[in-house]
């Protein structure tokens, strides 16, 4: 989660100005500012809590602190995580999964968004996609997790040539097409730095 | 003096600080109208109204005297201030509408953005969670979005304050939780709204125009978050600015010949009134030109985007009532009259 | 759509058309409160108020609201406007002082400019001539300007909004001449102000910024029509500005120890909402560990600069009765309370 | 008289760049304005109307319609020249130098500056003394006219260093310091106009 915050705070302004493109510019303020508050929340816990509260808590933080669009998603989005993961004290490549489809199912529930409306939704879902196919072809979790960083890369890549059909950027009509999404550029930040979790945890 | 390493040409202190200042600064300036509760970071009035609908609204900051100027007598009993240009979190609207609930029920006026609309529904639920009864109403008047499967539906612009002020003065007199609601959802019905901007702004935690605009040109079709618009064109005259902004509410709204109007000429913060003024003396013109009788109107900036130059026609087609709630007494610290 | 070869980032036809449009428009939406005498040149009541001291101002236009918006039952019965940042001509204030006569002769509010002092003077003595009698009120509260052989005196800027509103209750309740005019002339003495601009501004007929003001640098010591001010300094805190103009204001002025004031914060056009609150709640904080008690105040753009960002503080010494003439209803487009 | 709106309207922006420097970027505008005013209302009279009458009139036209300081100033200046000038149908250098003097008189009046409060006046007030120094040496109209001209753009240069004490300029302080005066150059726009006259009568 730190490593979250830690991307976020670094890409701050790029997501900002993603969002100066196609929305209203304060996409990376509105992440920095709820991964600041989540960085404080968790440090009040001791190592004893399960990841899955830990995500939860997450969730509960980013949505009273984001605000916009981002906030109840993100924050459904780890929430719903959280409580796919439950209170194991431990997760394996497939819980995690479970969590991950739990997230996107969170987001789409509440955003209505469809794959290819130009939203965080195309990147979170290639990513998991990956990250389902190199479990099942038996890769280790930091691979599989290589590979749904790249995946999400790509997918948030791909929203370039997209036009809008979901959030403020819609309002821009075709002038939103030529633009990468902020949403989906700050999944596959979240994607990535799960990933250097994993990694560290060895 | 210090320098301060913030946005250029802004009055502040720390850019992560200004909306909670000038919150504080607000309830200062107006103490007999509006209490600032800093721990739940809402506005709500001084003097609480008892035993009648509660009407509360809310959004991004940077469009004042949007929302917080709102709140008082004949009004809004809270606003709930989110960050510049992003929704507020469901913790503020569900604490407002906890404290302006006198057991009637509460309406929320809810901006239709895709931030506002989810932060809003989970503070709905919450608040049912808690036993209290709310009505949200959607505001979506831009005529400048197409309302579709493709975008996320139209922009809620000047028509929240119409409503606003409107559904309001029904609380006021006592109307129930589905007349007051209704009525708001009447005006939404009622208006519409087409923007142009001049210039962008410049949000304080961002520092720097969202979008530049070379001089001689405009952008058509905005918003009120200093987004670009639907189009750049050459800069019109403020005669074909009033055409262009009439032609696209007046073909959407349709309203009955020689109907009864109240048109909005909103500025969108950077424009000053001696240009507003003259907008709204080609709007009326050409108003009448087309057989409608403005018989309430509204000129002033009301619903902004920071410093943005430019501005908005919002027009709502009036009935007696819708009249005579629009010239029922209000007082706060942006609208006020018969107070 | 066909560009318009005029000023970038303006709403308007004609620049040279700018003050005549604008004025034509104000009447249009404010019909209820002033009536436009487009011959004339000037603004006057929709409905004059017969037999009591008549009350006229005028000056420059793109300060507005000021003086056209001042108009109204409770503050001016005429203004008149002159081009943008140029006094009037005598044959305006003739007319106006005409117009408003009832018998009880007429105050004429002067801002102290070269232009203004000059033009109104040919005025009154022309007015004088048609045997009405004239009180000229000379406001000049900007403590900017060293009063001093060596200037043209001090100019008139935020007092006149405060000594039209209070000069305009007591013409209301029906003092007689040399009282109103007394009134006013005590505003006058009992007011300070000091301005602060962090940017310049855009006269139509000129279409370019009159200086300019790189980011992170402010003007301080301004007036109201673009000009530079004293001197130029990098761009301070909200806290650190509101410290140099109570500085400026309060060892001028030198109220009594734990005295009532009225703090004006006034925006100078282009200076959003969000940040004139946050400003006010710095300067009202610090007038209070001084000991002064704000028992009255006024926060708002009421005398600007076109779309000039920045602001100014005027602070009023109140006694009973300036206070009581400020809480008078007041009928106006821009100042409107117990009406 | 038109010779004058001519140079005005061809210096109106060099005017208004000045007035921008130390005051408020308007004296171009309002004395062309003025000017064209003036234009109209001579325009309407015949010929037969002798030059007093005419300056008289203009002295009114640019009162009514200049409006700032100028307005006053140089309606007072045109107003005082034609009386002086009274109902003569001709008038020889000394009628015109007593007429100047008159305007300059008014303009002192009214506005009260010293020679080197950096105005119209330190243009003005060299210009007169050069006049009457040309014509007392004998010299034909229109050489003391050229000498009157040239002393008035000295005058109007010399302005450049001085701190303006009267006018908007004088809020400036030492910053008013370095720039030439407006109203010091409209003034030599007009003696040169009125030499230029003088010259085509021949
Ligand atoms: N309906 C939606 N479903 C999924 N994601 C969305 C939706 N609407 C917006 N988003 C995401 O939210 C991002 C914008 O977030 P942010 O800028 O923080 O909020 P706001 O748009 O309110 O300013 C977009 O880039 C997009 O990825
Ligand atoms: N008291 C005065 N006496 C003589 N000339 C003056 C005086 N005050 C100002 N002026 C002249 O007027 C000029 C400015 O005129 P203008 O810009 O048209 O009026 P304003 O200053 O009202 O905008 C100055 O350059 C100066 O020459
Ligand atoms: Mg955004
Ligand atoms: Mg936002
Ligand atoms: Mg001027
Ligand atoms: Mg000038």
């Amino acid at each position: 989660m730190t490593l979250v915050a830690e991307s976020v705070k670094d890409q701050r302004d790029y997501l900002t100005q993603l969002d100066a493109a196609i929305g209203d510019g304060d996409h990376g303020v509105n992440m920095d500012r709820g991964f600041d508050a989540v960085g404080k929340a968790l440090a009040g816990q001791d190592g004893s809590v399960p990841p899955g509260k830990l995500l939860t808590l997450a969730g509960k933080t980013l949505v009273s602190t984001v605000g916009g669009a981002s906030g109840p998603l993100w924050g459904t989005a780890f929430r719903r995580a959280g409580r796919a993961l439950g209170d194991g004290e431990e997760f394996d490549g497939q819980d995690l999964l479970r969590a991950l489809r739990a997230a996107l199912e969170g987001v789409v529930e509440l955003g209505a968004a469809q794959p290819g409306d130009k939203t965080m939704v195309d990147a979170l879902g290639p990513a998991i996609d990956a990250l389902g196919a190199a479990l099942d072809a038996g890769e280790p979790l930091d691979r599989a997790l290589a590979a749904a960083t790249e995946a999400a890369e790509e997918g948030a890549r791909a929203t370039v040539p997209l036009q809008a059909r979901k959030g403020r950027a819609s309002y821009l009509g075709e002038r939103s097409i030529g633009h990468q999404d902020p949403g989906a550029t700050s999944a596959v930040l979240i994607v990535a730095a799960l990933q250097r979790a994993v990694e560290r945890e060895g | 003096m210090a320098t301060v390493a913030t946005p250029m040409k802004k009055l502040l202190n720390d850019p992560a600080e200004v909306v909670k200042e000038s919150l504080a600064g607000l309830a200062a300036a107006h103490g007999g109208l509006v209490r600032y509760d800093a721990e739940a970071q809402i506005l709500v009035r001084a003097n609480p109204a008892a035993d009648k609908v509660g009407l509360i609204s809310g959004g991004g900051s940077g469009h004042e005297p949007m929302h917080g100027g709102f709140v008082g007598p004949g009004m809004l009993d809270a606003a709930c201030p989110g960050e510049v240009f992003t929704s507020p979190v469901p913790e503020q609207m569900l604490a407002a509408t906890k404290a302006v609930d006198s057991g009637k029920g509460v309406v929320h006026i809810v901006k239709n953005y895709t931030g506002d609309v989810m932060n809003f529904k989970l503070a709905a639920e919450d608040a049912l969670d808690e036993g209290i009864d709310v009505e949200s109403v959607l505001i979506d008047d831009d005529v400048a979005v197409q309302d579709s499967l493709y975008t996320a539906g139209r922009r809620g612009v000047g028509a929240t304050v119409l409503a606003e002020k409107i559904a309001g003065a029904a609380a006021e007199r006592g109307d129930d939780l589905g007349t007051v609601a209704g009525i708001a959802r009447l005006v939404n019905e009622k208006a519409r709204s087409y923007g142009v901007a001049l210039s962008s702004c410049i949000p304080p935690a961002a520092g720097s125009p969202i979008f530049d605009l070379p001089d001689g040109e405009m952008e058509v079709g905005i918003g009120i978050h200093g987004e670009p618009g639907r189009e750049r064109r050459p800069l019109g005259s403020a005669g074909e600015i009033a055409e262009l902004m009439i032609e696209a509410v007046v073909s959407d709204l349709a309203p009955a010949d020689g109907a009864a109007v109240l048109p909005f000429v909103n500025g969108m913060g950077g424009t000053p009134q001696l240009e507003l003024y003259l907008l709204y003396g080609e709007i009326e013109r050409r108003l009448r030109n087309r057989g409608l009788r403005p018989e309430r109107r509204l000129v002033g900036s009301y619903i902004t985007s920071l410093e943005m130059a430019g501005a908005s026609l919002t027009l709502l087609e009036l009935d007696d009532e819708l009249t005579a709630l629009w010239d029922a007494p209000v007082d706060t610290p942006a609208l006020r009259w018969g107070a």
